[in-house]
Formats: structure tokens, sequence, C-alpha cells
């Protein structure tokens, strides 16, 4: 019995720390720091720069990988009614977000940059209307829709009429760089 | 012996106890209602009869512990008992079982005749019908008006009932399982998505009470509260016209009217209605009348300003996981923003 | 002596030393080995049955440690030692482990253990079977556990109400964290009741008929096969709710606007949810018949009532589950048929208190810390099957549903009529299964301890309710007056931890220092005590034949004993399942490492379908090879060369038979 | 203490008992009975399941607009699952002798029989995966769907079991002969064997005629 009980905790002690060190905890900060929107330069208006070009920054989006942050993102693509226009990811008025072409880029800071400056024909700007860091939200969902979020973070279905397949369940899609359509380029 | 104080002392303690415990304005023994009444009444029955039945079976054991002889291991076994002693005790306990089953029967009529009486108030038509809807984590409340639906008066987390009148409750939830539970008033009732669901009750006892939501439903279950208020028909009826009312714009250059431009142009109106104005979000409570509210936040705080402002600039930090987002405000425009909130009456 | 000349010697009479030579080979037969391998493959079921009620009860030291936790956060109005997401988690794996984890597995290791001892055979039916149970559940339990290390524990409360469980608001792995723990757990426990059932329909001792039965033995027979129709239910719909939220599944067994249906779980869970509480319950009225006739030195009173009463339970639990409901938009005559089942299964429970009741009014009583376990029974079990009345009436269940009334009635249900035989069990058993005595004055003080401080904690509890205070809330407003009681409860919380830490000191000190114990210390009458403590692996040299309805209180000296079991290979008798006349001879399994590959290879497919699908084809596989090789080594054990020659030949193609070679 | 046998013990001599039996004399049946038990219970909740889906849903089935062609009349087709009906009672035969040959120890008959019922076995288990399409839906497309997947695929497992075990004999038979324990094997197999078919048959009637001429 004693050696039973010591190799039962040992055992068990062991995977747990293992298991622990193995992955990383599921953080669900309410109140997280994101990352900062300032360093973002929507619009680019020339690439022409003194001396040496700067590469631009990249910012990681931590919400990425975090399902709490990706559901609210969810949850926020309805109620600020994205889906007005851009349907549930297939496109309507809107162009779709569940394929693999994108006009103004596919990655976070470009998705985040188009929903805060808005686009030209029809895309409104979000800019002070929601928090920084929900509109970050916003964007780890709508990458997930063409299954660029990891599938274990990733939504699953909804409680109600299936319109499309769940986040979790698209497959990954290899973004492209679409033309701006002839209505959609800036007023010179 | 000491051991069998507090299994004695169980009995008092609870008469005790729950006697004190009598009053609240969340108590399912203190009713305000006829329904509530007619179940705290059914809940004294089963608490005397259970009682009594406690007290009778521990009382045995007592005494057989004091009247048994002692006895060890080396004792050696009663094996084939004494027959008549058997069939004396055989006798008894039948006849233990036999008041047990008439008990029961007694507490089965007891209860469905309580029961049918809590339902009986839906056979005539109600006076006022409220239509509740569950979010998570705070209750939208509708007074409806069959003759014209512009008359619907829409608040939140508040619930203000004429007393001597029957209530109809319309319950529906959009998203998981919640509860409506006003004890003072009448028993719980789950709102399951797509099973609406209604009951009846009638106040007579004028106060302010709580409900709860009483289905866990997440981060902020225990802070879904609803604050009920029973008042005479005249008052009721003059809070419903106010209710009914826009509030006026605040007049050009005041501190309110910079407050409401900074409510409409910032993230507010995205998810919040203040009728009269563009603001028409469905997101989140409707604050058309918010200044008359004495709670916010479903009941988790005194509708004062610094709890305002505590409650716009850091939700997160006093309902973790809410929806409602955390903003960034110079400390003058949450001054103008709360004189606007403090403002709609 | 030489084998050939032992097994001439089978049947005749036989000398003292042949008994000592004939001991020393059995001994080799059933040795199971030393060293970690060898711990790793032992199935003899004593040991398995050890670990389980080890296991278990580390698991319920732990969920005890988080209910603290939840107590210190409650203790006053406002407080933020736990936050909401933190809250949920620990109540959540609280409920879940202390139901899958500890309640249902420590019950079933007590059967493991006892049942083959208390019948009289030498082993467990399928002693690989219960190995391999008992390492899903141990994984199930890792497994739950490391999730909340890892801040992923299920967080939707331990029935997972869809659609809060749901894909859409069950957010991240949580849930199925969850039910992934349940499948497995249930999976280990329908293979125990199998395995007990077996046993004891087949294993028993000659002259041991049904109605010789010990009570302890029927109630495990009865909970088996609640067990069997019960379990199903719940592993049926958390394989659903998973495959719901799976990616690349997303079915929608729980989705109205699919045809799906929320009550739909609600009905499925609580049809296993209210036997589950009889699962519990009954192996304890086991303990608690057991301990009484000990030490009330009398047969117990009304047998055939007590039998009676288990089996009427066991079939109106299930028929009682709507009352989990009653808040929920049924219709009014359903409701109303429910409550009168759930008032009608008081009347068997009534039975069985009075039946003990008059037991120890008719016995002379050896005051022992089981039986004092016993009183704490009486103490808290009746309060809680009397509030159980309260809320088998719908009307005053809306007002008393869900809140901390509930909580209160059904800790009293289940460690008042569940833990406490439990521990007065351990008492009891303790020198049986180690060998020494636990301290008898700790073990009253233990029991005193723990019911003042379960008093303590749960009996305010019924006024919170009554005054409003739902259940399951991480906190609550100053004004509500909650404050008081709420810090009574949570001091009582700590007397309770107080009485386990005196528990597991006491077993600890009595393991190594205590009195050794004799065969019969409490003088009691059940087969088990008639062997040594503990007992040798294989249990009983020469099985005795029962004489009576008491096993050793009717025995007689110079009771027959079965003699020509093999002595070379793991043989068990097996007799008819009504008057247990012998009927055959069978030969059992010893170690094996397949139990283990195989569990981990279930457990390991169950884990993985939190992620894909397709680690169910792939787990099948491996679990099929597994097997293949568990049967494979289990039909190339030797036969036994003597005794029904005809039985032991082996037919070539054509047929002709020929001598098996050892 | 009775363990320690005196002289004056009476001597109950078990050595000339059988070690095999069949039925329910042997564990084995008993432990293979119970774990079917198990499992009628849980085909018993899918069925419960499957009607409150129907309850749940109007018209029933449902018409199939989730993919091309959209049906307005969705029953499922028959002319698969008929043949694997057919297919699965038909497999009766073999087994049902192949049990007969085991209780008379007729080794030949065994080793013809066991190749035979594992063909009928794979077949089955060849037409059921094909059956799934004559369901029409697919199990994310809405309650129905979900449900009638579970059910056959539940039984499909149970196919699969099946024919393991089927191998398993086949395997044992061939390399090491027949002996008491694999006769009481087969036998166990059998019951199995008739429970699927049983099984089966029941399942057959609810999810593809249930729908066509509802109550």
């Amino acid at each position: 019995m004693k050696t039973d009980v010591k190799t039962i905790v040992l055992a068990s002690f062991f995977i747990a720390s293992g298991l622990i060190i193995a992955c990383e905890r599921e953080e669900r900060g309410f109140r997280v720091k994101t990352p900062d929107s300032n360093r973002i330069n929507s619009k680019e208006v020339t690439t022409f720069q003194a001396g040496e070009t700067a590469p631009t920054p990249v910012i990681q989006n931590q919400y990425e990988d975090n399902a709490l942050a990706l559901s609210q993102g969810k949850q926020l693509f309805s109620q600020m009614n994205c889906v007005g226009c851009h349907a549930h990811g297939g496109g309507a008025i809107g162009p779709p977000l569940m394929d693999d072409k994108w006009i103004y880029g596919s990655q976070p800071e470009q998705i985040f940059a188009t929903i805060v400056e808005g686009r030209p024909n029809g895309m409104p700007s979000f800019r002070n209307k929601l928090p920084d860091y929900q509109v970050w939200q916003l964007t780890a969902y709508v990458r997930s829709m063409s299954g660029q979020a990891p599938k274990d973070a990733a939504p699953g279905r909804d409680d109600d009429m299936q319109m499309k397949t769940p986040e979790n369940s698209t497959h990954t899609q290899k973004p492209k760089n679409a033309a701006i359509p002839k209505s959609a380029e800036a007023p010179q | 012996m000491k051991r069998r104080q507090p299994a004695r002392g169980v009995l008092f303690i609870a008469a005790g106890l729950v006697a004190s415990s009598c009053g609240g304005r969340q108590s399912a023994v203190d009713a305000a209602g006829i329904q509530a009444e007619r179940l705290e009444s059914l809940w004294w029955i089963f608490f005397w009869v259970t009682a009594v039945v406690y007290v009778v079976v521990m009382v045995l054991l007592i005494v057989a512990f004091f009247r048994n002889k002692r006895s060890n291991e080396e004792e050696r076994p009663d094996t084939i008992p004494d027959p008549t002693r058997e069939n004396r005790a055989t006798r008894i306990v039948g006849g233990a079982v036999a008041i047990t089953v008439i008990t029961l029967f007694v507490l089965m009529i007891t209860s469905f005749r309580a029961g049918r009486a809590v339902n009986s108030l839906g056979e005539k038509p109600p006076d006022l019908s409220i239509k509740v809807t569950g979010h998570q984590w705070w209750w939208e409340v509708e007074y409806q008006d069959e003759g014209n639906p512009s008359n619907n008066v829409t608040t939140a987390n508040e619930l203000h009932v004429p007393i001597g009148r029957t209530v109809k409750i319309m319950l529906q939830s959009n998203d998981v399982i919640h509860s409506l539970w006003m004890p003072n008033l009448h028993g719980k009732k789950d709102l399951v998505p797509i099973y609406p669901t209604t009951f009846y009750f009638e106040a007579d006892k004028p106060g302010n009470y709580w409900g709860q939501c009483a289905e866990f439903c997440g981060y902020e279950h225990a802070k879904m509260r609803i604050a009920i208020t029973a008042e005479s028909p005249e008052d009721f009826q003059t809070w419903l016209n106010a209710g009914r009312r826009t509030p006026p714009p605040p007049s050009d250059g005041t501190v309110e009217s910079r407050g409401r431009d900074i409510f409409l142009q910032s993230v507010c109106a995205q998810c919040h209605t203040v009728s009269g104005t563009n603001a028409a979000g469905r997101v989140g409570p409707n604050l058309t009348h918010i200044a008359a509210r004495p709670y916010i936040a479903a009941g988790s705080l005194q509708n004062t300003g610094e709890n305002l402002e505590a409650w716009i600039t850091d939700p997160q930090h006093i309902k973790p996981g809410v929806y409602m987002p955390m903003n960034q405000y110079s400390d003058d425009d949450l001054l103008a923003l709360t004189a606007y909130l403090k403002s709609l009456k | 002596m030489t084998k050939e000349e032992l097994e001439q010697k089978q049947s005749s009479d036989i000398t003292p030393e042949v008994i000592g030579s004939e001991r020393a080979i059995l001994e080799r037969t059933w040795d199971n080995g030393k060293g970690f391998y060898a711990w790793l493959t032992d199935c003899n079921h004593k040991s398995v049955g050890i670990r389980y009620i080890v296991t278990a009860f580390i698991f319920f030291v732990m969920s005890g440690s988080l209910a603290v936790t939840m107590r210190t956060q409650l203790m006053g109005p406002e407080n933020r030692i736990l936050g909401p997401d933190m809250y949920n988690q620990f109540f959540t794996t609280h409920g879940t482990s202390m139901m899958f984890l500890f309640a249902v597995p420590v019950m079933l290791g007590m059967g493991v253990y006892l049942v083959p001892l208390m019948i009289g055979t030498r082993e467990i039916a399928f002693p690989r079977m219960n190995l391999y149970s008992y390492y899903l559940f141990l994984f199930a339990g890792i497994l739950l556990f490391v999730a909340l290390i890892l801040n992923i524990g299920p967080d939707a409360g331990w029935f997972a109400y869809v659609p809060l469980s749901g894909p859409e608001f069950g957010i991240g792995k949580r849930v199925d964290v969850w039910s992934q723990v349940v499948s497995i757990t249930e999976i280990s426990a329908l293979a125990v009741a199998v395995n007990i059932v077996v046993t004891i329909f087949k294993q028993r001792a000659p002259g041991m008929s049904l109605s010789r039965m010990p009570l302890y033995v029927w109630s495990m027979l009865v909970t088996a096969f609640m067990i069997i129709f019960a379990m199903p239910a719940v592993m049926l719909s958390s394989t659903l709710l998973s495959m719901d939220r799976l990616s690349k599944v997303s079915t929608h067994f729980f989705n109205a606007a699919e045809g799906g249906d929320p009550l739909l779980w609600q009905h499925l869970f609580w049809f296993f949810g209210h036997p589950e509480v009889y699962i519990i319950f009954l192996p304890a009225t086991g303990f608690v018949s057991m301990i009484i006739a000990t030490f009330a030195r009398r047969r117990t009173f009304g047998y055939t009532a007590l039998v009676m009463s288990a089996i009427a339970t066991a079939f109106i639990g299930f028929g009682v589950w709507v009352h989990h409901m009653f808040a929920t938009p049924l219709p009014q005559l359903g409701q109303s048929i429910f409550t009168a089942s759930s008032m009608l299964i008081v009347i068997p429970n009534g039975v069985q208190i009075f039946c003990w009741v008059t037991t120890l009014w008719l016995g002379k009583w050896n005051i022992k810390a089981p039986l004092v376990w016993i009183f704490g029974f009486f103490g808290i079990f009746v309060l809680g099957g009397l509030t159980g009345v309260m809320l088998a009436s719908v009307p005053l269940d809306t007002q008393l549903h869900d809140t901390f009334f509930v909580v209160a009635h059904f800790h009293y249900v289940l460690i008042g009529g569940g833990i406490f035989p439990l521990f007065g069990a351990i008492y009891y058993w303790f020198p049986k299964m180690t060998g020494r005595m636990l301290n008898n004055t700790a073990g009253v003080v233990n029991a005193v301890l723990m019911f003042i401080g379960f008093n303590m904690v749960f009996f305010p509890m019924h006024i919170l309710g009554l005054d409003g205070m739902p259940r399951r809330v991480y906190t609550y407003a100053t004004e509500t007056g909650w404050g008081n009681l709420n810090m009574l409860a949570t001091i009582g919380a700590y007397v309770m931890a107080i009485a386990a830490i005196v528990f597991v000191v006491n077993v600890v000190y009595s393991f190594l220092r205590g009195p050794i114990a004799g065969d019969n210390p409490w003088g009691a009458d059940t087969l088990e005590w008639s062997v040594s403590s503990p007992p040798p692996t294989y249990n009983y040299q020469y099985i005795p034949e029962i004489e009576g309805p008491n096993a050793l209180w009717d025995m007689t000296k110079d009771h027959a004993v079965v003699t020509g079991l093999h002595l070379y290979s793991r043989e068990l008798l097996h007799t008819t399942i009504h008057d247990a006349s012998p009927e055959k001879r069978h030969q059992t399994h010893g170690p094996s490492i397949f139990p283990l590959l195989t569990a981990i290879i279930t457990a390991g497919g169950f884990i993985t379908f939190m992620f894909t699908p397709w680690s169910v084809p792939t787990a099948m596989f491996l679990s099929a090879v597994c097997l293949f090789g568990w049967f494979w080594s289990n039909s190339t054990q030797h036969r036994p060369p003597f005794a029904s020659i005809k039985d032991n030949l082996i037919y070539d193609d054509g047929g002709v038979p020929r001598e098996v070679a050892i | 203490m009775s363990e320690a046998r005196t002289a004056k013990n009476v001597a109950l001599d078990v050595s000339k008992l059988p070690t095999t039996l069949f039925d329910a004399h042997s564990a084995l049946w008993w432990g293979n009975a119970l774990l079917l038990a198990i499992e009628t219970a849980m085909f018993g909740i899918l069925i419960a399941i499957y009607f409150s889906v129907m309850m749940q849903t109007e018209p029933f089935p449902p018409p199939r607009v989730e993919r091309l062609p959209v049906l307005y009349e969705s029953f499922p087709n028959l002319t698969l699952p008929i043949v694997g009906l057919i297919v699965i009672v038909t497999s009766l035969i073999p087994s049902i002798m192949l049990d007969k040959s085991a209780r008379n120890k007729q080794v030949g008959m065994i080793k013809i029989l066991l190749p035979i019922t594992l063909t009928f076995n794979i077949v089955a288990i060849v037409i059921r995966y094909y059956e799934f399409d004559s369901l029409l839906f697919k199990w994310e497309d809405n309650a129905y769907g979900s449900i009638t997947w579970m059910i056959l695929g539940m039984h499909m497992f149970h196919l699969i079991a099946l024919a393991c075990e089927d191998v398993f004999l086949l395997a044992w038979t061939y390399v090491k002969g027949v002996d008491d324990k694999h006769l009481l094997d087969l036998t166990v197999l059998g019951v199995y064997w008739y429970w699927v078919v049983g099984v089966w048959v029941v399942l057959f009637g609810i999810v593809y005629l249930v729908p066509r001429f509802t109550l």
C-alpha cells in the first residue's frame, strides 16, 4: 500500500509537471494590455523614404490563439453589424472574408487598419467606435474565418441555423493579395 | 454523549435560525405576494412534519444509546434472536413504515394542492404583461401595451409592479439558460432558449425586493440581479408614464450636452440605446432612463456618480468577464459623460 | 514431495505437513513478483482494490482542498481571493472529481477488494479487465487535475448544461476536458460493474446461496446493475457533447435551431445523474449493515426487508430524474408524476433506517470508531433524506431549487449517506487490509470533529438558501446579509479539513506503528475475517462451505472445505447462481502488461478526441492490436493436466484427440 | 481459524469437476451478456434521442437544403440498406452453424465456417460504409443527420468489433488448433453475433422505415 501511494503520487506528479512544462497555460486576462495601435501606419502615401528603407514594424496580435478573445471577436462581428455587408464571411455588398483573397492585406495590423480607418467604397471607419483591444479581438476573429487561427482556439459552430462551416472546421487558406477593384480606388 | 449534542441540537438550531432569518428583501420565507405566501405556508408544513420525524429517529437512537447493554468483540453474537422480540419489532417496524407512507401521502396531496393554487392565477387575464429577456449577465425588461406598441417601456435590471394586480411575466433567453427567481414573490422559472415561458404573480406588500438569476450562466452569474419595486398602482402608473416620456435633450453649451456628444460619438452608442437620440444599440441595456434606476451593472453597484465613472472606465474590475469594454476618457470627458447619464431621468 | 504425488493426494485426506507444502506451492503459483514492472502488471483484486481506494482518497483530498478554497472566497461579501474564472473552474472540478473520481471509484474499489473475500473466492472474475479499469480511472483523474493546473479546467458546472457548455458559449477546450474525463471514468466504472456482477454470480463459496449472501454483497450487486443501466446515458451524452464541440464534426444534437434540444441534455444527464446518487449510497448501506451487525453483536434485523428495499431503491431510482428539472418548462402532469415517484423512493430508504435502528435497539453495543461513524451517518443522512422530501414537491422546489438549500441537501445525503459509512468502513476493514489496527480514540475524535465541522458548514446553507442565496455564485453583495452564516460555514470547512488531517495522520501512523490485528479483531461474521490479515494472494487455501446465513457465526468446527483445486495454475471454483453448489473449476489469469497498454491507448484516444476526430480510428486500430495480444496471452496459459482429461484435449484437423503437453 | 484444515474437516473434492461449461455456466458468457446489456442501453438511448429529434423536426425528415440537389422529400434511400440488411440477416446461418459445430467440437466445420462468417462480416462493413450516403444528410447538416449517422456509426463499430473477434479466433484455430476455452469463445462469439443482427433489425426499422410511415 505504501509503495502504491508513493508511486501513484510520484507518477501523477511527474506527468502533471511534464505537461505543465510542455504546454503553456491558457490565459484569460479580462484586462489585457494590447499591442500599441499608434505604431501602425495604415495608409502608406509613398514608399520613398530618406536613406535606407526601414522595415515596417510587424505587430504580433496576442489574441490570435486566445479562445476567449476569438469568441468575443465573433460576438463583435455580429454586434457591430459586420454581418450586414460581409454576411457570415461569405460576402455580400462587402467582400467575402472566408476566402483567400485580401484586398488590403491579411496581416493583423493591416486588418486592424482596415477596421479603424475604413476603406473606400463602403467600409466604414470604426475609429473611436471601438476600444483598440476589441478591434484586435475582431481582427483575430476575421483571420480565423479563413482558417488563420489555430483550430483548437477558433470558435465552434453557433447554436443557430448553419450558414457556414464553423471557424474551427474551415481549412486554412493561403492568403494572397487581390487587386483593388476600380470602384474602390481612393479618390486622387 | 458529546457526539449526540449537535445531532440533537440541529432541530432547535433549525427552528431558531430559520425563524430568526425570516425577513429580508430576498427571502423565500418572507412572502410579499399571494403565491409566495402559499409556498411559504407549504414550506412550514413540510418543515414541522420532517422536523418531528427527525426528532423521533434521533430520540430512539439516544434512548437506545443509554438503555442498551455494552459488549465487546468476545461477546457471543446473537444469531438466533428470541422470536417473540423479533416479531414485536417486526410489527413495530411495519407500523412505522405504514405511518411513513401515510405521512408521505398527506405531504404529496398538500404539495399538489399548493401547486394548483400557485398556478391558479393564470386563469383570469392579467392586468399587466411584462416581457423579461435574460442576457449574459443582465435582464432586459419590456412593459408591453397590447393596445399601442409605441407605449412599450423598455428598461433593464429593474422591475416595477403594482400591488394587488395580476402580473404576467413572459420569459425568454437569447443565449444560455437563466432562471428568474424573485423569492419574496414567486418561485423560480428557467429561461431555456427556444422555450418561451410565462408565469403569473401578484404582489400585495409594497416594498423593494431582489430577484436574481438562479441557473448558472457563466462568469457573472453571481452579479445578475434584478431590483423589484412593488408599489401602489398610482405610483406605478406615474413611474410608467415617466418611462414613456423621452428625456428632454440637454440645452446647448451645458456640460450635459458635451456629455451627450461624447456618448454619441464614442463607443457608448454602439451598444446602448437612448431614445430621442441616434444611440440605438441593442447589445447593452437601454439607458433612456438610467438616472431613475437605483442600481447599475445588474444590481452590483449603487447608481452614484463615482460608481458610474468606475463602471465606465473599468467594468472588468467590477464584473470580470462582462461584455462592457474598458474605456479611457480624460477626467472632464468622464465628468461630462456621467453628468449626461445622470440627466437621463 | 513431487507434483505427481501431490496430485494423487488431492482428493484423499492430507496431513499438516502436506498442507504446508501445498500452501508453499500456492504461494508460488499466485505470486505476482516484485519490482516496478510487477507492480505495473499486478492484477490481483486486493492490490487493485487498494490502489483504487488510495487513488480515490488522493483525489478526495485534492478536490476537498478546492472546496476549502471556495469557502474561503465566500467567507465574506465581495471577496476577491478567486475571480469568477477561477471559481467556476474550482467548483466544476470539485463536483466532477468528487462524483466521478472519488465517490463512485472508492465504492467500487472497496467492492473490488471486499467482494471476492466476502464470498470466498480466490480472485475476481476478470482480474486483467479490473486492472484495465483502474488505469483508466487513474488517467481520467490525472487529466482533470492537470487541466485545472493548466488553467483549462472545466468551468460549466459538474452537469455542464448546454448551451453554456456547448460549442458557442463553452469557450476553449475546457468543457471537452470535462466530457472526456466523464467518458473515461464511466468506461472504467462499467467494466468494474460487470466484473463484480459476474464474480458474485459465479464464484460464491459452496453453500452461500443468494439468501445467505452478506448484505454488503447484495448492495454491491444491486449497485453494479444500476451502473450497468445508468452509466451508458452519461457516457453517450458526454460523447455527443464533445462531438457537438469538435472541429470537423460539429454535430447538432443540442442545437435547437437545427432540430436538437437543450432539454434533451438535461434528461440524458439526470437519467444517469439521479441513479448516480444511489450508486454512491447503496454500497454505503452495505457498510452500515455490516458494521451495525458486528458492533451490535447480533444478526441484522430484517435481512429480507433490507435486500428488497435495496432492489426497490434501484428500480425507483431510475424513475425520479425529472425532479432535477422542476423549474424548466415541462408539462405540469409529468412533474406531478415525478413528485410521486420521488416521494415513493423515501419508503425503501425509510425501511432501511428502521431496520438498522431496530438492530441497534435489540443489540448489545460494542462502541468502537466504526460504530461512531455510523451514528454520524444517522444524524446527518436522516436530515438529508428529509430535506429531499421537501425538494420532491414541485412548488416547494421552485423556491429551493438551485439555491444553497440544495447544496446543503445533497451534501447531507452524499457525505452523510456515503462518506460517513465509508470512513466507518475504512476504520472497520483497515485491519484486514493492512494487518494493523487504526487508533480507536483518534477515530472517535476524527468522527466527532467531522460531524461538528460538517454541520457547521452545511447546516447554515439551508438558511442561506431560504434567504435567497443561489448556488454557484463566486461572491455576493454586502446588503444581502449572507455574510455571517457564510463565515460560520467557512470556519466549519476548516474544522472538516482538520478532521481529514487527523484521518490521514491516523492512517499513516497506524500503517507503520499500529498494533498488529489478528484475523478477526472485531469478532465479525463475514468470511473475509477467517483468513489472515492481510490475506494471502490466493485468499483461501481451502474455501470453506457456508452453513448458515451468518458465515462465521454459524460455522461449525468441522465444516467442509474445498479440495482439489489445481495447485500449479490460478484456479477458481465456479458455483451455480442460485444455491451456489460447485459446478466447475475455472482457470483465471495472472499479471499482464496489456491492461496498462490498452488503458493508455483508450485514454489517449479520448484525450486526442478533444482535438481531432481521427483519434477514433487510430485508437480503435491500436487497441485492437493490443487486445489481440491480450487475448492471445490469456489463451496461452498452461492448462491443468489432471482431472476431466476429456476437456483438456486439443483437437487437431483430423479431430484425433491428443494429450496436452505442459 | 478455519483456514488451517484439521483432520476433522470434511473434504469437498472438486478435482473431478470439468474446467469448461457452456452458456450461463461460464463467467465469460456472463461478462459478454452484461456488456451487451450495456450496449443495448446505449442503443435504447440513441433511439430515444432519434424520436426526440423527430418531435422537434417538422416536417420529418427535414427537407434537404444544406446541399445540392435540394430535396423536399428527403426519405433515406432503401436499396443499399436492404441489401445490407439481407447480408447481415443471412450471416446468421453460418454463425448459427458455427455455434452448433463449436458445441459438437467439429473442428473441421469450425475451420470452414470461421472464414465464411468473416467474409459476411467484412461485406456487411463495406456495405455499411457506402450505406451512409443513402441517408442523404451529413452528420453536420442538422440533428436528424447527426443522430442517424450516430446510430449507423455505433452499429458499424460493433460490426468491426465482431470482425476483430472473428479474426482472433480464426488465427487461433489455424495456428494453435481448438481447445475447450476457444470452443466456449466461439459460442460466446455466436451470442454477440445474434445480438448484432437482432439490434440491426430494430435499428433498420427505425432509421429507414419510421420516416416513411410516420405514425
